[in-house]
């Protein structure tokens, strides 16, 4: 008897994994096969009604996107960005992650709550006027205007997956050091890097991707000229609405986030999932 | 939170009073063009807001990169991005715009002698050949047109034949009658929707004066019959998300007639992004054509080349090389005329725009009284 | 001592909180202070509330209110409650379950434009979904699904993009519950339905919770979805605010900042209501 | 002993996780009204075939039945069993009432009758005045009250224990037993309980069942396990034993008079049964022994040497080693705590023969 209830059991969780398979397919491989399919378009072939698949692959849009379009600006903007905002924020963000990890003090649950605020503003709700406070404030640089907004909305990140490291560390190996004498470098060295260093690599990763992410604010204070890969994704979706270009734009966005992430996911393997999108 | 404000104030202060020291350079008018040339290319770059196929302009403009060795940026923005950024800058010594594409009509909404540097027609060698007054603006010398555009109807001859194609207003209602949701046009995001929304408003209500760009409730109010006329075939058209959106899904063969742009159709098939099957023409009742305008804000860094840049973009072979890649109307009179879409015939079809900002209060009825309602 | 552990803890805290704070209060200031009237770029800073008047009298931003409130609200609910079952399902790790969750998760690594782009890509008159239905036989001719006047597309990819996130809350919580607790409510004679209802829900319910807000908020201030994917006859609030801002010369600022301010009061008496309701849901079926 | 109805009988119940074998061929029946304990170390499936009983693991082979009724693919909502946890599993967010309450709603039970019989089982167990709280607010011992009022509540047919005292301190522990059993002989249910605290086990039971490695190794009231246990782990487990090895050398199976050599001399044994080969275990427990200061036997009197001596307050054991042949063996002994003996000392001891027990293991 239990022989067959456990077959069944066996093959209800094989359904169920297919059917999850079959989900997955449709709603995220096929689509991305699409993608990569449409940015294969050959620039003097179009993909035209009645034709069901396109007449002439090459790799030349990728050529052609890469030599003409704004892109390469635009990633080395991201990137530049991207690489100054996760810097500026954990330094900003390390010792206010050391206070709430390690210390007890009044007013500790609300501090928390209020770190968050940042992500409970909508985005083009902060861009719009944190763009009116710069032309207020006679602030020119785009740049700038940028790293400052990035900064400041990643720091609740930030701020919690270091809490989350700093918590853990031992107060009894640090104490231990003490006790034998170390230096407060030493002590560092030994009781709080091995612990917080996936968290701080992770950290930095995160605040890394979203930045190259957010849109909101490179949309609006970035505008006309800060260009990100988003905002020439947005451009390539909406005005200037090329499909193949499109295709080719969302890939290279995509994909090199997707494996930074896996790296975060796997520095982070031990802690909690929901810290590591910290939207949790 | 004021002495917040200060702070950051200074914060940001500092920085920009280190940038902001640099002298005036000469004035342009004391110089003459071989002057100006070399300094143009002391200054080395010019930075061109330019808010459409900026790619494309890219692989243009290594031509002029080649001749005199002065390197053109063109950012991303997008048209209103570009005016807003120009508006922002006007009270800083030295804006990060060198040149900036405009609208026709666009320098009727302010005062270009105020923003822009110029007049540019006596500095241009050619200035004088050239066309300042365009889609009812005359701004008076300050950017000459280097963009002659038309709309009209593009049609997909893979889905419907040259005569069952609406000429006249009854006949659009008859075609949209037998096609539901075969007509396409935007109404954000580009000018060929706007443009079908104006010329049905301008062939229905007659007793209005389109040439005035005031606005008034009243004058608005006039429209009602236009508003009608566009709610009775609400299942005939599909409202699509911009130009180009237009442009994709005619040549997917979603629509059989869209609104379009004759140079925006014209560049895309010369590219190879669209069915070279694809034609345009202007239906009786006229559609819109116009243009673009170039200029220099008058806190422009490098309006010498800016200067150099902009006697090269109009130049009588360059406007001819755009009229081929592009398909657009040359704006230099020396320059082979248009080997555009439409066919000649259709040409006398082609109206003014009409006065902004009456031309754009239109646009907003229409999605007041039409779509969101 | 506490004291000065406190006073030492708050000095640490204020170079993360310090830019939080102000940066958040002038966005937030400057955006209230527009609306009414003041930081006016086009006229005399004075209070006013012209724009208040201006903006709560157009049909179109109680069509944009609207819009964005009820596709925040059914993006919220249907994200938990795809999650949900979900969760339940992967409460205990069995062969295959790690793949599964890593394949939820994984929408939360495209980003929002992408994946945007990637649907209207899939439903086009031209893609995927119609050369299927028409070559399979299920219609005649393509189907128009682009841009849908029900914004069915743009819930669709709010909740492809949310219900991840729903996930990673939710199951953390459901993970929580101990076996016993639940074998302890069916050895009392609980059946699955009573102890899902008893038991499951009010135990998850701060997660629960915590999930509608998030993704109601994120819902209701979208712009690039509704951009890309959603109906062009309505607007989504911050898709209007901008264009507020853009199409109304220096008076946009102020009409734009009561745009903005309506969508922070959505984004918080919004969730808060929907947050609400669920407590009350969950309550009256615990008894 | 009356004839009882079978209130819980399993039959050849065996389970498997993997290749772990987890019951194997279990057979056991416990009357009505009866408290049979579960007792065996961790690991000896003794948790699952509580669970098998209360039917969170189906069965692999073999069957329960409760109250005459076949269990089998029955759901455990469905069974008329209630379980007291060792984590106690309160509804953490239901108060001390509904908690108690939980299995009667469940049971469609009419709200004023629900009423009542809270505030029955709360006064009985002493929680009337806790049952606004919630689960998080009350004492360990607190909680496990609550868990027994609420399974009591539902009055099952079999009520089954894992390891409820486990959490509790030492003094709170007897004190919950005493009142457990009281309930229990009070209210007459017939409960399982699982522990691997011998003490508790002895106490409290009228069956015990000690189990290893998923098979059952000896079940009877807790004085014939104690008196007599059957193998050296059950010997050892119950209790403390001597446990050695011995050769039979004269048998008179009528008086039950046995000769035998074990590893500190000769020795007689009394037994009612006979040996099941001619080497073989036997046992004796260290309180059975005697210093012969005390008394002056001569039969099975030994000498040893103190190797260690424990004070324990009014007990003291001692540690032994024979003082002729193995060296290597030690034995324990117990004695009252005020004995006037030294480590390195020398004593004799006397121990009964009845005292001495033969196992049924046979020294392989």
């Amino acid at each position: 008897m239990h022989g067959i209830t456990s077959s069944r059991t066996v093959w209800y969780r094989r359904l169920s994994i297919g059917l999850a398979l079959a989900v997955f397919f449709f709603a995220l491989a096929l689509p991305f096969a699409l993608a990569v399919l449409w940015s294969l378009v050959d620039p003097a072939h179009p993909w035209a009604y009645p034709a069901v698949l396109p007449p002439v692959l090459s790799l030349r849009r990728w050529l052609e996107v890469w030599t003409t379009s704004a892109l390469p600006q635009a990633l080395y903007n991201s990137y530049m960005l991207a690489a100054c905002v996760s810097i500026a924020t954990l330094l900003l963000a390390s010792s206010a992650a050391y206070a709430l990890g390690r210390m007890e003090f009044v007013g500790k649950s609300i501090i928390h709550l209020l770190t968050l605020v940042p992500l409970i503003i909508p985005n083009f709700i902060s861009a719009i006027f944190f763009s009116a406070l710069l032309i207020e404030l006679d602030v020119y640089s785009r740049f700038l205007g940028v790293l400052i907004g990035h900064t400041v909305s990643l720091l609740p990140y930030a701020i919690r997956l270091m809490t989350v490291s700093f918590a853990m560390v031992r107060q009894d190996l640090i104490d231990a050091a003490r006790d034998l004498g170390a230096s407060p470098l030493t002590v560092f060295r030994t009781a709080y890097l091995p612990v917080i260093k996936p968290g701080l690599l992770a950290a930095l990763i995160i605040v890394f991707i979203l930045s190259i992410e957010e849109f909101a604010i490179s949309y609006i204070v970035g505008a006309p000229d800060f260009i990100t890969v988003p905002t020439i994704l947005y451009s390539y979706l909406g005005y200037n609405f090329i499909r193949p270009n499109a295709a080719a734009v969302s890939l290279i966005l995509v994909v090199p986030n997707v494996v930074l992430m896996l790296i975060a996911e796997r520095l982070l393997r031990s802690a909690d999932p929901a810290i590591v999108t910290g939207k949790g | 939170m004021l002495k917040k404000v200060a702070l950051l104030m200074l914060a940001t202060a500092l920085p920009m009073a280190i940038f902001n020291t640099k002298a005036e350079a000469k004035d342009l008018s004391q110089m003459n063009w071989e002057e100006i040339v070399a300094q143009a290319k002391a200054e080395g770059r010019v930075n061109w807001f330019h808010w459409y196929f900026q790619d494309r302009f890219r692989e243009q403009v290594k031509d002029f990169e080649a001749e005199y060795g002065i390197k053109v940026t063109i950012p991303d923005g997008d048209g209103k991005a570009n005016m807003d950024k120009m508006l922002a800058e006007r009270s800083r010594a030295e804006g990060d715009i060198d040149a900036i594409s405009l609208g026709g009509a666009a320098l009727q909404t302010f005062k270009s002698d105020e923003l822009l540097y110029g007049p540019l027609k006596p500095l241009l060698p050619e200035g004088t050949k050239l066309r300042y007054a365009i889609e009812g603006v005359d701004n008076k010398g300050y950017a000459p047109a280097f963009w002659g555009n038309q709309t009209g109807i593009a049609y997909n001859p893979a889905r419907v034949s040259a005569d069952e194609l609406p000429h006249t207003l009854d006949e659009f209602v008859a075609f949209m009658k037998k096609n539901p949701g075969e007509l396409g046009f935007n109404v954000e995001n580009g000018g060929s929707g706007p443009a079908f929304i104006e010329s049905v408003t301008r062939a229905i209500v007659k007793d209005i004066d389109y040439t005035q760009g005031a606005s008034s409730p009243e004058k608005l109010a006039k429209l009602a019959p236009a508003w009608a006329w566009f709610k009775e075939s609400r299942d005939g058209y599909i409202i699509t998300a911009s130009n180009a959106d237009s442009v994709t899904r005619l040549n997917d063969g979603e629509f059989k007639i869209i609104a379009a742009w004759e140079d925006q159709i014209a560049g895309l098939q010369r590219k190879g992004e669209i069915s070279k099957d694809i034609k345009l023409y202007i239906p009786s009742f006229g559609f819109p054509g116009g243009g673009n305008v170039i200029g220099i804000p008058a806190n422009a860094k490098h309006k010498a080349a800016a200067l150099v840049f902009i006697n090269w973009l109009t130049s009588a072979k360059t406007q001819a090389k755009f009229a081929k890649t592009f398909g657009i109307a040359p704006q230099h009179p020396d320059a082979d005329s248009s080997v555009g879409l439409i066919p000649a015939a259709d040409r006398k079809f082609s109206t003014a725009w009409s006065a902004k900002p009456f031309g754009d209060e239109i646009k907003k009825a229409f999605t007041g009284q039409v779509l969101q309602n | 001592m506490t004291n000065n552990q406190t006073l030492k803890a708050y000095l640490l805290l204020l170079p993360g909180l310090l830019p939080i704070i102000a940066f958040m209060s002038l966005v937030v200031g400057m955006a209230v202070s527009q609306s009414i009237g003041f930081f006016n770029f086009s006229g005399a800073d004075q209070f006013s509330i012209q724009s208040w008047r201006e903006i709560l009298s157009q049909d179109q931003f109680w069509r944009a209110f609207l819009y964005s409130a009820r596709t925040a609200t059914l993006s919220a609910i249907l994200s938990v409650l795809l999650a949900y079952p979900i969760a339940l399902w992967l409460r205990r790790p069995f062969p295959g379950s790690d793949l599964i969750s890593a394949m939820i998760k994984a929408p939360i690594l495209v980003h929002g434009l992408v994946a945007a782009f990637l649907f209207v890509n899939f439903i086009s008159f031209q893609g995927f979904l119609n050369v299927a239905l028409v070559n399979l036989g299920f219609t005649a001719s393509p189907m128009r699904m682009q841009n849908d006047t029900y914004a069915i597309g743009v819930v669709i990819l709010q909740v492809w993009k949310n219900m991840p996130f729903a996930f990673l809350i939710i199951v953390g919580s459901v993970r929580a519950i101990g076996d016993d607790i639940l074998d302890a409510a069916r050895g009392l004679g609980a059946g699955w339905l009573a102890r899902l209802r008893r038991i499951i829900l009010p135990l998850t319910l701060r997660s629960l919770q915590a999930a509608l807000v998030l993704i109601f908020i994120v819902a209701a201030g979208d712009y690039s979805f509704q951009a890309v994917a959603g109906p062009t006859s309505v607007n989504s609030l911050a898709q209007f605010m901008v264009r507020t801002q853009a199409d109304n010369g220096a008076n946009g600022w102020n009409e734009a900042a009561v745009v903005a301010v309506m969508l922070m009061g959505l984004s918080l008496f919004g969730s808060l209501i929907v947050a609400g309701l669920t407590q009350l849901a969950v309550r009256r079926m615990r008894r | 002993m009356t004839l009882m109805a079978n209130a819980l009988a399993v039959e050849r119940a065996s389970l498997r996780y993997g290749t772990f074998q987890a019951l194997i061929d279990v057979t056991f029946s416990v009357g009505e009204g009866q408290l049979v304990t579960l007792l065996g170390p961790s690991g000896c499936g003794k948790t699952t075939l509580l669970k098998a009983i209360a039917g969170f693991m189906p069965l692999d082979s073999g069957r329960i039945e409760i109250s005459g009724r076949d269990m089998q693919g029955v759901p455990p909502e469905k069974r008329d069993t209630a379980m007291c946890f060792q984590s106690y599993a309160l509804f953490p967010h239901l108060s001390v009432a509904e908690n108690i309450a939980f299995g009667l709603r469940q049971r469609r039970i009419k709200s004023s009758d629900i009423a009542s019989r809270v505030a029955a089982v709360a006064q009985q167990v002493g929680l009337s005045p806790q049952l606004e709280k919630l689960p998080g607010q009350l004492s360990g011992g607190q909680q496990q009250r609550v868990a027994l009022a609420r399974a009591m509540a539902v009055h099952p047919g079999v009520m089954l224990f894992d390891e409820p005292l486990s959490n509790l301190d030492l003094k709170l522990r007897d004190h919950v037993r005493i009142e457990i059993r009281a309930l229990q002989r009070e209210h007459g249910f017939t409960a399982v309980y699982v522990t691997h605290d011998q003490q508790e086990a002895l106490a409290m039971s009228d069956l015990v069942i000690v189990m290893r490695n998923g098979m059952i190794e000896q079940m009877g009231p807790p004085e014939q396990i104690y008196r007599h246990p059957v193998n050296r782990f059950v010997a050892d487990f119950v209790g403390t034993a001597n446990i050695m090895p011995v050769d039979v050398l004269a048998s008179d199976q009528k008086s039950g008079r046995y000769e035998v050599t074990c590893p500190f001399g000769k020795a007689i044994i009394h037994s009612a049964t006979p040996p099941v080969g001619s080497r073989i275990y036997a046992c004796w427990r260290p309180e059975d022994a005697m210093l012969t200061s005390e008394i002056t036997e001569e039969e099975n009197r030994f000498t040893f040497d103190i190797s260690a001596r424990t004070f324990l307050g009014s007990l003291c054991n001692l540690a032994l080693s024979p003082r002729n042949g193995a060296a290597e063996a030690f034995f324990r002994i117990q004695t009252h705590g005020f004995t006037p003996v030294r480590e390195g000392q020398t004593v004799d001891v006397v121990i009964p023969p009845d005292a001495i027990r033969f196992l049924e293991e046979v020294v392989a």
